[in-house]
């Protein structure tokens, strides 16, 4: 049986973390989960089968860690890899973990009927088999460098014992995806829409329960809110903190902040094509030199720190520090405004009608950027970037658009420039979606600005199928040069991020693309506890 | 008495005897004329960015007597320049909304019966839509609107209830006595619409504008909190409280005088709307 | 009384319908769709895509898809939350209670206030307390309301820590609480926002309801009720007050969308979980559904709240009951 | 005049603050009522007739004000000198009112029975039942038939006579000395008005109470007053016994109304006219107010303000021609018929 | 109705007008019975004639006045003017018509718009018509007004500024404007004092006179009436119940209804005495009139009986023509078949439950 034990007792178990944010998960099944909040939750209720370590390495199986998985054997083509599980794991209901699970996991990713959003993740896995209740076998088509990154990390098993009957095509609707099963350190315990995820620790998990009585993932509505409410002392933690609420955090007492880097960055990105005729380029972001130029006239170090002061820095080119590719080899354009014009002067831009704008045959130098209206950052930087560029004579209107609009004129390409940003997988791989010719002929691919260069494509196409790192790093490298060299976007920040918290929380392993990795190492130590802390494990009077 | 007492020239007169009715307008002229003249008169230009490192939200000083916000820019400038938007907005939409219910009640009113009836229902059923809703949805939805647009939103929401108010007066005119001399006399509906009903119709009308106005520049200005109103780098009240209600620890400057600048026009609309409502009353 | 109210819900009818269509005109005309979103991880192939749209039928043509959803609202049946991945019905009655609870907190102590106010300046006409409490009302009445409630934060929450910042309830300890605690707990949630709605609303209720007492003091009537020698105290509450009361309910119906309206916003400040929060984040989210049927209730309660003005203002004025 | 007057109204003088400057609506009025007796105020519109009823029950408020060298004694008691508290036992009690408009004088949202029975309440401290119980029996002595139920009305359930006979039993409650009756007929029908001034004429007789009767119809004073005083422009112009007046009314103003009033059974082809119009209470003429619609007017009536000559026994007129009647057979055009000249100039 | 000296063709006449106003109730405001404000009443007004309408207030006098010029629609019934056939007119003609036919107002003030001063009102009626504009229009402004004895420099004035007495001037020096034969008076000396209402009484018959002016006089005060009217029409829930020469009517009233009127009417005279008729209730309600003679629950008549509830009196000639001046020829027509001579025999009487016979019936009521 599962003791009540009273907590807190034995040193640092025991207490209950209160994580502060502003986005509510959309549902609690890996294979149907798309929001950040949701994986987050998830990854505290079901195990993976072994996980990534510390070094971020996604080629090979290097640095990964077991989990479900006790351990793991490579078929000699290196076509299968067969996941042997541990027998002491078992679902929160009680029942082991099987191989079947495994295979449920991935089928319902794969399965048209859940049409989960997934299913690119696991396009290399041809099938998952059951060889024996405890070994389950991932077929792949093809080898590939981050092959075994795609099973272990991305094939999360569930439940097949509560899952077998669901109706697959109605997957969302099923109550077991507002109230989850899971085999992980925490159990799940309540979700109230729109206020707070409540989650327990999980006693009898079998690598050892976590340190943390309760997880409560605490729902605001914006993230003025979340902010406030950990600095209210309502929360013990929130991802990120930034600006003035950094400093107030900074100043607080009960508070301490911890950076952990981070894996997005920002960077105004042009439409190369005509947004009218997609078969011309665009009349003034079309022309290489002009996109320099404009580059040249933005002084990318002030914007940075007037809005993450000193917590961003420059990227180096299109992929963040955290991979451990791009780095200060890369040349960059410099920051020279004067320069800028007289580039601009060279290429025929010149403003013959006195009011402020270059124009060239008889068009003026005159693009809109595009902003999403949730992101305030963003809608910072539009604003310092239309005072920079009007300096050297560019007019740049801003389109500051309700998210959903914004994707909409992305799908049709309809658009001058954008500032956006990328939050990519931890493998440099993920480049091919963003920013190579595959990505820009699809309508759904994410080359939005349709950069369509065949030496970069060539370039990140044998870096991706190297099968050697230090030769593929080599290839990555040249290939951001070629980007920078032809600023098809200009990379503008990337923010290192600061998680706050109460002081009370020894924070574990918070990692540049998961924070959350970690909470089940997270602690509080007996004699810093309050109120909260002392609930323990006792359920929810209701 | 002189020649010329009619109506309006008695409520004037009344007026000009009103100290807080004279302060309002004292207060509403000294708000119009900043933000008109804001271009001739603001120290800085509106949206220069002198220096985004060393100079973002500096408190209030002599060179800078409402500080800066995170642009560097100067408050008391795009508090200026934020008037004449948030002003401009609530006067062009509130003169569109006047004109289009005063149109649709005077109708209603006027021709009465089933019509009216079915007229009246519409707007039963638009008055029950919250009107930040309304906008929110049209708005948002929208995404990103210009000035023009956003005027266009709030003057067509906004006149529901002045329909009904002039739908009500139209009635009780046109079934007036003088109204019923006029068609006595043989002037057409017309006629009797244009110079003996609405001219009488738009008394209260017209206090319903002047407290409208207020209303407007505080609807602005919760729509530009919310995100969905005035779009930067245009500078409305509003949308200064928005960027400055990040900052309210840090720069609390950068909030409150658009805030206040807020406040005194809609007190002053409101006193002045009411002083107007009592000096136009036959009551007295 | 009866014809009163078959009358009314007719009207409510019509008003919910066309509240209704012009909800979904206004949603299908305008760009983007709810699935928009899940674009952003570049992840979700357009199979997927096309493959939710038509689960959820936004393949149709528009008027197909009208009838449809018209037709299952009659049925009670308000669809799916695609942002909330629940029944609306479901996200409605979570929101629902608390938005009933805030707006009827704010409107009964603004009643009282207002009324409590407007009494006292009207039998103290032109004194000092009269004009200054017109004034501060005033200053109440001209103040947006997301700025009246950022400063109420400001002050009682960060400032002076003694109310939460935002909830209804304290989300972890709340159900671990006892039931004077729970108590506690709501009140001190509630007391912002509330009192935010209830600063504003008073203010209009008290000038109006000031106005309208003196109005009716210049009426024969309570002349005559003076003549009778009754004092001035019995002449303002017997008689004035009850008379004007008439118009400050009919008031407080029509203002009930813009009471609606106020606690949207008021919501989005305090992070209230209501119907105004789930509206808002419905909009920006595109579930349909969800904003359509927020709308319909807002209606709904529009509707509602301007029978019960109706209904009690027949109760304070017998004319009103023939008619 | 009785010598011991139930009413003495002494040099009244109310006054209003307007736009136009203090509007001095009663100017200087006196007059008494005597027990059981029923008076006849008459005067054209705007002379200051309701004002002066009001000012009685001290009922003045907002911008009016009673000037302090007035007095109204009512059984000897100076009421202007009463604090407010001591007033109001007078108000309903001693002194009751009836008004020109029964629907407005109505609190719309009360029921008849309990309008009524709130005099009872306030002045008698009666139960609700009791007070209840007498409103049943007033609305019975005003002739309502069945007066239980209709006690739970509200006005906008009655007929104007009704309303009007609702009135009057609020005013009866406490069977007071005297009941002021601002025009309680004129907006009522001939049949109606017939009905309510013979209810008048009843509970008179029963409760024997004086009556200062307000009205612009001199038909109505002859067929109810035993005295009449004549008001002009914020004065008393003319006091006298009914048939006096009525066969020898002394004041040109009384005489022109006696001319232009229509007769039924009269025989005049054409009705004698009061040329111009009452002068606006914020600029009385100097003089003799009257002068310029008067056919007599000389040169003293605009040197000096005519004070009231005695003409006969309880006969008083403020007109010079009490010293030169001889002038009365010389008439001419008045001022104002020859310029044209109307009022609110 | 009359065929008085021969030739002589009524201006204005009017045959079995009904104005039924409806009574909306329920959701969706359909029409739930009618008010019957005017209900068959017929008469003629001859060129240079006032016939005047009296009776109490609602007993659909002004609508009687207003549907004449078509100001209210009738329900049925036919109105000619000079022989046009009112009620058939389309607009065009109609507005033409208003020329000839206009109204006075009751409340010199609510019927002059506050915001115009008086020359623009008095002006509005040639401007409409087309009938002077410029200097010549001015001038004619300027003729009305002193002929309403008014001065010319008041025509820069707006109504608040004028007494009653000269807002009614105004109003009738609009409607003179047009140059009309026919004026519908509703009531225009009701709201004014004695000594003002006198003047306007004069100027309405000097204009009468000058002019060869028709007057419809409407008014409830039966002393007024008998100084402007060569005949009279009493009024009573929407149906004339009598109507007679002044001098017949005042000498002879017949209607038990006209004499209780009559009765009614305070008499200036303090030495009068005279017997009151004091009616008993209020009337009825004109949206459920009462059946039969719509008098008969508050009649005094000896005769009255179950026949008066069941039978509708015509309105039929009592004894000889007669009036002079003007009137001289005009029956005197009275709706009661308790007063003989009637055409309603004893036969149908006693069918329809009569237990008395009719019977002469005329109380003193008159001062005289
Ligand atoms: N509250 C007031 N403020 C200013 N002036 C007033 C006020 N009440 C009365 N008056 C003025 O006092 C004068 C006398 O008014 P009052 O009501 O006594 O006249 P009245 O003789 O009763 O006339 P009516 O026959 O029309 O009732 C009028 O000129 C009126 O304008
Ligand atoms: N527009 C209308 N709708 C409904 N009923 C009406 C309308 N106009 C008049 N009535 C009713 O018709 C009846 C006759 O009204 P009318 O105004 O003709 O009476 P009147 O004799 O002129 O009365 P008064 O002397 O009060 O002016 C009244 O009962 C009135 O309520
Ligand atoms: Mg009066
Ligand atoms: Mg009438």
């Amino acid at each position: 049986g599962r003791g009540d034990r009273a907590s807190g007792s034995e040193g640092d178990v025991g207490g209950t973390v209160v994580i502060s944010t502003a986005a509510e998960p959309d549902f609690l099944l890996p294979p149907i989960i798309l929001s950040a909040m949701g994986k987050m939750v998830s990854d505290q209720l079901f195990e993976r089968l072994a996980e990534i370590g510390p070094k971020m390495n996604a080629m090979g199986d290097e640095g990964f860690e077991p989990r479900l998985a006790r351990h793991w054997t490579w078929a000699p083509d290196s076509l299968s890899i067969a996941f042997e599980l541990d027998p002491r794991a078992h679902w929160h209901d009680g029942k082991p973990v099987r191989a079947a699970d495994v295979k449920m996991g991935f089928d319902l990713m794969r399965d048209p009927k859940v049409a989960s959003p997934q299913a690119p993740n696991v396009a290399e896995i041809d099938s998952v088999t059951v060889r024996d209740s405890l070994t389950a076998v991932a077929w792949y088509h093809r080898r590939s460098l981050d092959q075994f990154f795609t099973a272990a990390y991305n094939v999360i098993p569930v439940p097949a014992h509560l899952l077998g009957s669901v109706d697959r095509a109605n997957l969302k609707a099923d109550p077991f995806v507002r109230n989850p099963v899971g085999s992980g350190p925490f159990r799940f315990v309540r979700w109230v829409p729109s206020q707070l995820v409540e989650l327990v620790a999980d006693t009898t998990y079998f690598r050892g329960r976590p340190k943390l009585d309760r997880v409560v993932v605490s729902i605001a509505p914006d993230p003025n809110t979340a902010v406030t409410r950990l600095l209210a002392g309502e929360a013990d933690f929130i991802e990120v903190l930034r600006g003035e609420q950094l400093a107030q955090a900074q100043k607080d007492p009960k508070l301490q902040v911890k950076q952990y880097g981070g894996v997005d960055y920002a960077f105004l990105q042009f439409n190369l094509r005509d947004p009218k005729h997609h078969g011309r380029p665009h009349p003034v972001l079309g022309d290489r030199n002009v996109r320099v130029a404009l580059a040249m006239a933005l002084d990318r170090a002030a914007i940075a720190r007037n809005v993450y002061d000193t917590l961003a820095t420059v990227p180096f080119g299109p992929a963040p520090r955290s991979l451990g590719i791009a780095d200060s080899t890369i040349r960059q354009i410099p920051y020279d405004s004067a320069r800028a014009k007289r580039m601009l002067d060279s290429l025929g831009w010149r403003d013959s009608n006195g009011d402020g704008i270059r124009e060239k045959n008889g068009v003026p130098l005159r693009f809109s950027v595009m902003v999403p209206g949730s992101s305030r950052p963003r809608q910072r930087v539009a604003v310092l970037i239309q005072e920079q560029l009007k300096g050297v004579g560019a007019d740049v209107t801003i389109d500051q658009l309700d998210f959903n609009a914004m994707i909409a004129k992305l799908g049709t390409r309809s658009f001058d420039a954008l500032i956006n940003s990328w939050h990519p997988d931890p493998t440099p791989s993920s480049i091919r979606q963003t920013w190579t010719s595959e990505g820009s002929r699809t309508n759904d691919g994410s080359n939005f600005g349709s950069y369509e260069s065949p030496v970069f494509d060539a370039q990140v196409d044998s870096a991706v199928a190297s099968h050697d790192a230090k030769q593929a790093r080599t290839l990555y490298l040249r290939a951001y040069q070629t980007f920078v060299d032809d600023a098809p976007a200009i990379m503008l920040y990337e923010p290192n991020l600061v998680a706050g918290a109460s002081k009370r929380i020894r924070l574990v392993n918070l990692r540049p693309d998961a924070w959350w990795a970690g909470i089940a190492q997270w602690s509080i130590p007996a004699g810093e506890r309050i109120d909260r802390d002392r609930i323990g494990l006792r359920p929810a009077a209701r | 008495m002189s020649a010329t007492s009619g109506p309006w020239s008695v409520a004037l007169r009344r007026l000009r005897r009103d100290r807080v009715a004279i302060g309002a307008a004292a207060a509403i002229v000294i708000l119009a004329l900043a933000a008109l003249l804001a271009p001739l008169i603001a120290p800085y230009p509106p949206n220069a960015q002198p220096d985004i490192v060393g100079m973002a939200t500096l408190p209030p000083s002599g060179a800078h007597p409402f500080g800066t916000d995170v642009f560097s820019r100067d408050v008391l400038t795009r508090v200026m320049y934020g008037g004449r938007v948030s002003l401009g907005v609530a006067v062009l939409s509130i003169a569109l909304s006047i004109t289009i219910g005063t149109a649709y009640g005077a109708v209603a009113g006027y021709v009465g019966g089933a019509t009216e009836a079915a007229m009246m229902r519409l707007i039963d059923a638009l008055l029950a839509v919250p009107r930040v809703l309304l906008l929110l949805l049209a708005l948002a939805l929208w995404g990103a609107v210009g000035l023009p647009a956003l005027i266009l939103m709030l003057g067509l929401t906004g006149w529901f209830g002045t329909s009904r108010l002039v739908r009500e007066r139209v009635r009780a005119l046109s079934r007036g006595e003088f109204a019923l001399a006029a068609r006595a006399l043989g002037a057409s509906h017309a006629r009797v619409l244009w110079r003996h009903v609405l001219p009488s119709a738009l008394t209260p009308v017209i206090v319903a504008a002047t407290l409208g106005i207020g209303n407007v520049v505080v609807l602005e200005a919760s729509l530009s909190y919310l995100g969905i109103g005035v779009r930067p780098p245009n500078a409305s009240w509003g949308n200064i409280i928005q960027e400055g209600s990040e900052q309210i620890a840090s720069g609390w400057w950068i909030a409150l005088f658009p805030g206040l600048a807020i406040l005194v026009t809609v007190v002053a609309f409101n006193l002045l709307g009411d002083a107007l409502r009592d000096a136009l009353d036959p009551r007295k | 009384m009866r014809r009163l109210l078959a009358a009314r819900a007719a009207q409510a009818v019509v008003v919910v319908a066309v509240v209704a269509t012009v909800v979904f005109a206004l949603i299908h005309l305008a760009p983007g769709d709810p699935f928009g979103a899940a674009l952003e991880s570049g992840r979700v192939s357009p199979e997927v895509r096309a493959e939710w749209r038509a689960r959820y039928g936004l393949d149709r043509p528009l008027a197909e898809q009208y009838v449809r959803w018209i037709g299952s609202v009659a049925r009670g049946d308000l669809g799916w939350s695609f942002s909330r991945n629940r029944p609306v019905a479901g996200a409605l009655a979570s929101a629902l209670p608390n938005t009933l609870v805030l707006m009827g907190t704010a409107l009964l102590l603004s009643i009282a206030l207002g009324i409590a106010a407007a009494v006292l300046q009207a039998a103290r006409r032109g004194s000092l307390v009269d004009r200054g409490s017109s004034a501060l009302l005033l200053v109440f009445y001209s103040m947006p309301e997301f700025w009246l409630g950022l400063m109420l934060l400001l002050a009682f929450a960060y400032e002076l820590p003694i109310f939460p910042v935002s909830g209804v309830v304290d989300p972890v300890m709340h159900e671990y609480m006892g039931t004077w605690g729970r108590f506690v707990d709501r009140v001190r949630h509630l007391a912002l926002p509330a009192l935010t709605l209830t600063l504003l609303l008073s203010a209009a209720i008290a000038r109006h309801q000031r106005a309208a007492l003196l109005d009716v003091a210049r009426a024969d009537f309570t002349r005559t009720a003076r003549a009778k020698g009754l004092s001035p105290r019995a002449v303002l509450l017997r008689h004035a007050l009850r008379n004007s009361l008439g118009t400050t309910i009919t008031l407080l119906g029509l203002m009930f969308p813009a009471l609606l309206g106020g606690a949207v916003i008021v919501e989005t400040v305090f992070a209230w979980p209501g119907m105004g929060s789930l509206a808002t984040s419905a909009i920006a989210q595109r579930d349909y559904p969800l904003v359509s049927a927020t709308a319909i209730v807002g209606a709904v309660m529009t509707v509602a709240g301007s029978v019960i003005a109706d209904v009690l203002g027949a109760t304070a004025d017998p004319r009103l009951r023939d008619a | 005049m009785t010598p011991d007057p139930l009413l003495d109204v002494q040099n009244l003088r109310t006054t209003f603050s307007t736009d136009a400057g203090p509007a001095r609506a009663v100017d200087g009025v006196s007059f008494t009522v005597g027990r059981g007796e029923t008076v006849g105020l008459v005067g054209e519109s705007g002379c200051g007739k309701s004002v002066t009823a009001l000012s009685i029950l001290r009922l003045i408020d907002g911008a009016g004000r009673i000037e302090k060298d007035s007095h109204i004694l009512l059984e000897g008691r100076d009421l202007l000198s009463l604090p407010e508290r001591e007033m109001r036992d007078v108000r309903g009690n001693r002194v009751a009112m009836i008004w020109q408009e029964p629907l407005s004088a109505l609190n719309p949202v009360m029921s008849v029975g309990d309008q009524i029975a709130e005099v009872a309440r306030v002045h008698a401290h009666a139960s609700r039942a009791e007070a209840h119980a007498k409103a049943v029996e007033m609305l019975r002595l005003v002739g309502i038939a069945d007066p239980e139920q209709r006690a739970n009305e509200y006005p906008h359930q009655l007929s104007g006579g009704m309303r009007q006979r609702v009135v009057i039993a609020m005013a009866l409650v406490m069977s007071p000395a005297l009941l002021i009756a601002d025009e309680p007929t004129t907006a009522l029908d001939v049949t109606i008005q017939a009905q309510i001034l013979e209810l008048l004429a009843e509970v008179q007789k029963r409760m024997g109470m004086s009556i200062l009767l307000i009205t612009h119809d001199l038909g109505v004073v002859a067929e109810t007053a035993s005295r009449v005083v004549v008001m002009y422009a914020g004065e008393v112009v003319e006091e006298a016994p009914v048939r006096e007046l009525f066969a020898d009314a002394h004041h040109p103003y009384t005489e022109g109304l006696m001319r232009a009033m229509p007769r039924v059974g009269g025989t005049e082809t054409r009705l004698a006219t009061i040329p111009g119009a009452v002068p606006a209470p914020t600029d009385w003429p100097h003089g003799c107010r009257f002068r310029e619609r008067c056919p007599y007017a000389w040169e003293l009536c605009e040197r000096e303000h005519p004070p009231l000559y005695q003409i006969g026994a309880g006969h008083v007129s403020r007109c010079h021609l009490a010293i030169e009647p001889e002038r009365r057979a010389h008439p001419h055009v008045p001022i104002a018929a020859a310029t044209g000249a109307g009022a609110g100039e | 109705m009359s065929e008085r000296a021969a030739g002589v063709r009524p201006l204005v006449s009017v045959r079995d007008l009904a104005v039924h106003f409806p009574v909306k109730k329920g959701v969706l405001g359909r029409a739930k019975g009618a008010v019957r404000a005017v209900d068959g009443v017929s008469f003629d007004v001859f060129p240079g004639e006032t016939l005047a309408l009296v009776g109490e207030s609602g007993c659909g006098k002004t609508t009687t006045g207003r549907a004449v010029l078509r100001l209210v629609e009738a329900t049925a019934g036919t109105i000619l003017f000079d022989g046009t056939d009112v009620r058939a007119l389309k607009a065009e003609p109609l507005r033409k018509l208003r020329r000839q036919m206009q109204i006075v107002f009751q409340d010199p003030f609510s019927s002059l718009n506050p915001r115009m001063t008086v020359g623009a009102t008095v002006r509005e009626g040639l401007v409409i018509h087309e009938l002077a504009e410029g200097a010549e229009a001015d001038a004619r402004v300027r003729r009305l007004l002193e002929e309403v004895g008014l001065r010319p420099d008041q025509a820069s004035r707006y109504p608040h500024e004028l007494s009653g007495g000269q807002r009614q001037r105004v109003g009738i020096a609009r409607a003179l404007a047009v140059e009309p034969r026919f004026i519908v008076c509703d009531e225009p000396v009701s709201a004014l004092d004695v000594s003002v209402q006198a003047q306007v009484v004069n100027l309405l018959q000097d204009l009468q006179r000058d002019r060869g002016l028709a007057y419809l006089f409407i008014a409830h005060d039966l002393s007024v009436v008998q100084h402007v009217a060569d005949r009279v029409a009493v009024m009573y829930l929407g149906r004339i119940v009598e109507t007679a020469p002044g001098e017949a009517l005042y000498d002879e009233p017949l209607m038990p209804y006209t004499q209780a009127l009559l009765s009614a009417v305070p008499v200036p005279d303090p030495d009068a005495k005279r017997q009151r008729i004091v009616l008993s209730g209020d009337v009825p309600s004109p949206a459920a009139p009462p059946s039969g003679c719509v008098f008969h629950p508050r009649c005094h008549h000896p005769a009255r009986d179950a026949a008066c509830a069941r039978i509708v009196p015509p309105l039929e000639p009592k004894g000889e023509m007669s009036g002079s001046g003007k009137s001289a020829g005009a029956p005197h027509l009275v709706a009661c078949i308790k007063q003989p001579p009637t055409t309603v025999d004893d036969a149908t009487q006693r069918a329809a439950g009569a237990t008395h016979p009719p019977q002469r019936y005329l109380p003193v009521v008159g001062a005289r």
